[in-house]
């Protein structure tokens, strides 16, 4: 049987790993999406360019970075320079990827990780704000969303739009004057992996992890998805990625070992 | 297409002909800026500021001075909250805790979280308590602000932002390229009345020398109206000389320089040492009780005679060693 | 009151969609750039193209590459003109003596001049013979321009050049802050289709460092849609890693890297040699009589089979020696 | 007799030399404005703060620069940056004094260096253009213009308003919408030391050099001038100075062997 030989985690990051195409840029941040860049580096994608929004540039990782401006960021790094400069090469439209998470993400891949509440000077749950999300969601090509599948997270309607999905549908974005042609690409759960609908820009499931039906996912999703036809089965690691992942990437299971 | 304005308030003056005015008065002289962290802050940090502090949460962050800004009680403080994570979390100390209210206003791109460690219950319980105003940016936009300033200019347009709430809870604006037609965000600069920044290498008249990255300390120091410098070390004017391409942030910006070894703690410092996961580990737990939380405080903030103090509570040398082992990867057998 | 708008022309599309479009499509990838600086102005210089040097006129300038653009009979460049001296006195070899005509249209801030070396006949006669169309700017606007683009931005404002008959003869905008209701100059972005700069050491990827200033090489590298590198020195990738606090251009803006030792020759390189200045004089004085200086042009810059050539035809090793005493103050007894 | 201490040039430089006050800063040029700066540093201005726009700050000048860019201008430093970051800090209104001369000036101040002639397109004389002048003189706080006395330089109407002054006269900046308070302070010739009326922003006599007279100015300016009164004589410079200037500013004599 399949969880014999992974966890969710591992399937995430490895999923989030094969996305990445070679010679191509990414930002990430600390956990899995550092995870998933590491590893897509030792095997699909050699020449991954990696970037840190506080300003590390393609550092030799020694370990996962604690913080996203912490000094492994550029451990043996190409550059350290400041956050502007990492934003701005995304801003000119040199940055392919990015990684982002939320406490709400609704079915356009708009992301609030805000407050929870509908009062703004009053909020139930006050959490972070947008850090760099929003810029980096704004400003990259293609957005990758990496998150837990539950009902609680995948709502309706975002109690507020820290960060730009697709807004309010197709064509809501450069109405807004974000620069065209970016968007949420795909959004990796612990379930499936989900893109967004070339036409209504909604989310649509595009394959089930191994193991994992249809219905689990309805039941653990706060809106209606749209489905690929057929639905395929999300790829399951290798097992030389595994054994990067947990060798190399991960030695102290950090992140593998809390599923 | 119309979209909704933002209506977020300002929390300083934008205005450009209004800080000409004060950099004007500000001294060029080289002069021998040398004093304590208490000196400091009791000078340059005044009730009702607008502080900014450089660095990035937990890492190259002046501690001393954001210790003695809670000890000393100052009080209505706007802040500029772009990934403020450690330093947020002290800040916070002074609201709710018998303080008074150390912090009045927010402009948020990043607060009450550690990043991966998590959020911190206390500076959660301020921030939910509806008694600090904010106002809504990003760390690219708060950025961009401080930009602003640093250039001499009342606002910069970038890209982000735009069509979300963060948006509308900012106090940004909508504008239109006038050469191109394309849609961009306006944003107003932002000069605080101070900065405290924490650098590697300091000359006794505020030359400044960073290594790793510099988040956006640059431009704070040039578009702060007042700028403490704390520094790992203090070094001959004549070492600045030796390689001007070095400096970072140039004396005529700084107004007070202090000596303060280990001055991250328990925040990263590139090339010196790690962040003290464990310590940080404790303040996140001890923020879970309030009682405890002011035993806590107590213990760490309050009672200390000065930093050093603080150190010696935190494991003094020894811990300080192993954390430079870690941060240069000596205990992985380098 | 009301301003007679700006009626210069713009030679460059300030497009920030367009420039994405662009920038998307760049290599990432950590590639071996290392050709030499005929294959390099062969590949990424093309005709009508617009050039940006950097540099400072005759300081820290790609010398090898500026006299490889008029040896290969570049046409109808467009040129960004901010102190440019030398570099622009040797484009313009390419102009009214029988190659054509390298320069067909220049953004000037400084131009014809060599600064306290005086001004160049031969540009003087280029630029007053009505063949070069012109648009007007400053140092500074110019690097706005150049910081803009870096930006991924179509405009940014600044404060100068208000008032002026070079605002007038400029393709900028007079603009209102949408804060404060300052009047502002709105600069289009500026994105040269490829820049040729020299730097003191590079890794054969195009990390690139810089001694000194920088003028506006950081944004002008970020700016351009193709980068040439010459350095002084090839210097192994893992020199660059060791300190990335250094690296002052990235890989990922560069196309080309050729190692050039003295590349800046006959102008000054900050800690490696000073400028030649009787050299610099000579090519002043031949200028005055068209018929002479062809002849010199023959010489130093078509003649030669390549840069060392040219080196050894203004004295070779021996010259250059003494530069760096010069350069090092060592004939100071230092 | 005076013409036997010292010469024009001298006079000049010594007149500049002293406008400078201790604890401010100046962004010169090469030539006379950095033998102005680098005397005045060793005599009533040691605290002079020191730029050049390139990116040269505060260096130990080892000889005069022959460029603005050269790397005099930041030998042994205190910051070698970008010509940006000094025009910055000039926006920021941190930069109180700057240097500039030019090929014609009117009573307004306004300089030009651009060209000669009424036909942008195809102009008579092409000078350099503004290079960094129009922005010293649109951010610095105070303008001071050295440049020697004569009619061809000295005009009613300048071909082309490189740089301003006080542009068409009183307000004219402001409304154009340059900083406020900034200006032209002093014209230094190799006659007279000129300032500007606080009325009608005019140019006016303040001093005449010792041995020139009210018509030798007059008779080499191309406009009427406003005269103090009473007319000061400017004061001689001192044995220091002119011993600091030849022996240690200027012992080449470059500069103040051209008279």
């Amino acid at each position: 049987m399949a969880a014999a030989r992974y966890n969710a985690m591992e399937l995430m990051i490895c999923a989030a790993a094969q996305m990445l195409e070679d010679g191509r840029s990414v930002t990430v941040g600390t956990g899995a999406p550092c995870a998933a860049a590491m590893l897509a580096q030792r095997t699909t994608a050699p020449n991954l360019l990696i970037f840190f929004e506080a300003g590390g540039v393609a550092p030799l990782l020694p370990t996962m970075p604690i913080s996203v401006g912490d000094s492994r960021t550029f451990y043996r790094g190409l550059m350290a320079t400041s956050m502007a400069d990492v934003m701005e090469t995304c801003q000119r439209g040199m940055m392919d990827y990015a990684f982002l998470g939320g406490a709400q993400i609704d079915a356009f891949g708009n992301l609030n990780s805000t407050m929870i509440g509908q009062n703004y000077a009053r909020p139930k749950v006050r959490f972070p704000g947008s850090g760099g999300a929003n810029d980096l969601a704004s400003l990259c090509w293609r957005v990758i969303v990496l998150t837990n599948h539950d009902r609680r997270r995948f709502v309706e309607k975002v109690d507020f739009i820290t960060t730009p999905g697709y807004l309010s549908g197709p064509g809501a974005r450069e109405a807004a004057g974000l620069p065209p042609g970016c968007g949420p690409y795909r959004v990796i759960t612990d379930l499936a992996v989900m893109g967004f609908d070339e036409s209504s820009k909604r989310m649509k499931v595009l394959s089930l992890h191994p193991g994992v039906d249809r219905k689990q996912v309805e039941e653990r999703t706060g809106f209606p998805l749209l489905w690929a036809d057929p639905i395929d089965e999300t790829s399951p690691p290798s097992d030389e990625a595994l054994r990067i992942l947990r060798e190399e990437v991960d030695p102290h299971r950090y992140l593998i070992g809390r599923c | 297409m119309t979209f909704p304005a933002a209506t977020g308030r300002l929390f300083s003056d934008p205005s450009a002909n209004a800080a000409r005015e004060f950099f004007r008065t500000k001294p060029r002289a080289l002069r021998d800026k040398v004093m304590s962290v208490a000196d400091a802050v009791r000078d340059l940090v005044r009730d009702g500021d607008y502080l900014a502090i450089g660095g990035f949460g937990a890492d190259r962050i002046p501690t001393a001075a954001v210790h003695e800004i809670v000890r000393q009680r100052k009080q209505n403080l706007s802040f500029a909250g772009h990934t403020a994570t450690h330093d947020f979390q002290i800040l916070c100390a002074g609201n709710l805790t018998g303080r008074g209210q150390t912090l009045a206003r927010v402009d948020v791109a990043y607060i009450v979280g550690l990043e991966a460690r998590g959020l911190s219950p206390h500076a959660r319980r301020v921030m939910e308590s509806g008694t600090v105003e904010c106002t809504e940016w990003t760390n690219y936009t708060l950025a961009v602000r401080l930009k602003a300033a640093a250039m001499g200019l009342p606002f910069l347009p970038c890209r982000s932002m735009l069509g979300t709430d963060t948006f509308r809870h900012s106090a940004a604006k909508i504008i239109t390229c006038p050469f191109t037609g394309e849609t961009l965000l306006a944003l107003p600069a932002l000069y605080p009345d101070v900065a405290i920044i924490h650098v590697h290498e300091a000359d006794r008249f505020g030359n400044c020398r960073i290594r790793g990255t510099t988040v956006a300390d640059l431009d704070l120091a040039r578009a702060a109206k007042r700028v403490i410098i704390t520094c790992e070390r203090l070094i001959p004017n004549e070492e600045i000389r030796r390689e001007p391409s070095l400096t970072a942030i140039p004396f005529f910006c700084v107004d007070a320089v202090c000596e303060v070894p280990f001055g991250s703690y328990p925040g990263n410092m590139p090339g010196e040492y790690f962040s003290d996961e464990e310590h940080l580990q404790l303040w996140l737990k001890m923020e879970e009780d309030e009682e405890q939380y002011r035993q806590f405080l107590h213990h760490y903030l309050f009672e200390p005679k000065d930093f050093n103090d603080y150190l010696q509570r935190c494991g003094g040398l020894e811990r300080l060693r192993r954390l430079r082992a870690q941060e240069l990867l000596l205990h992985q057998g380098r």
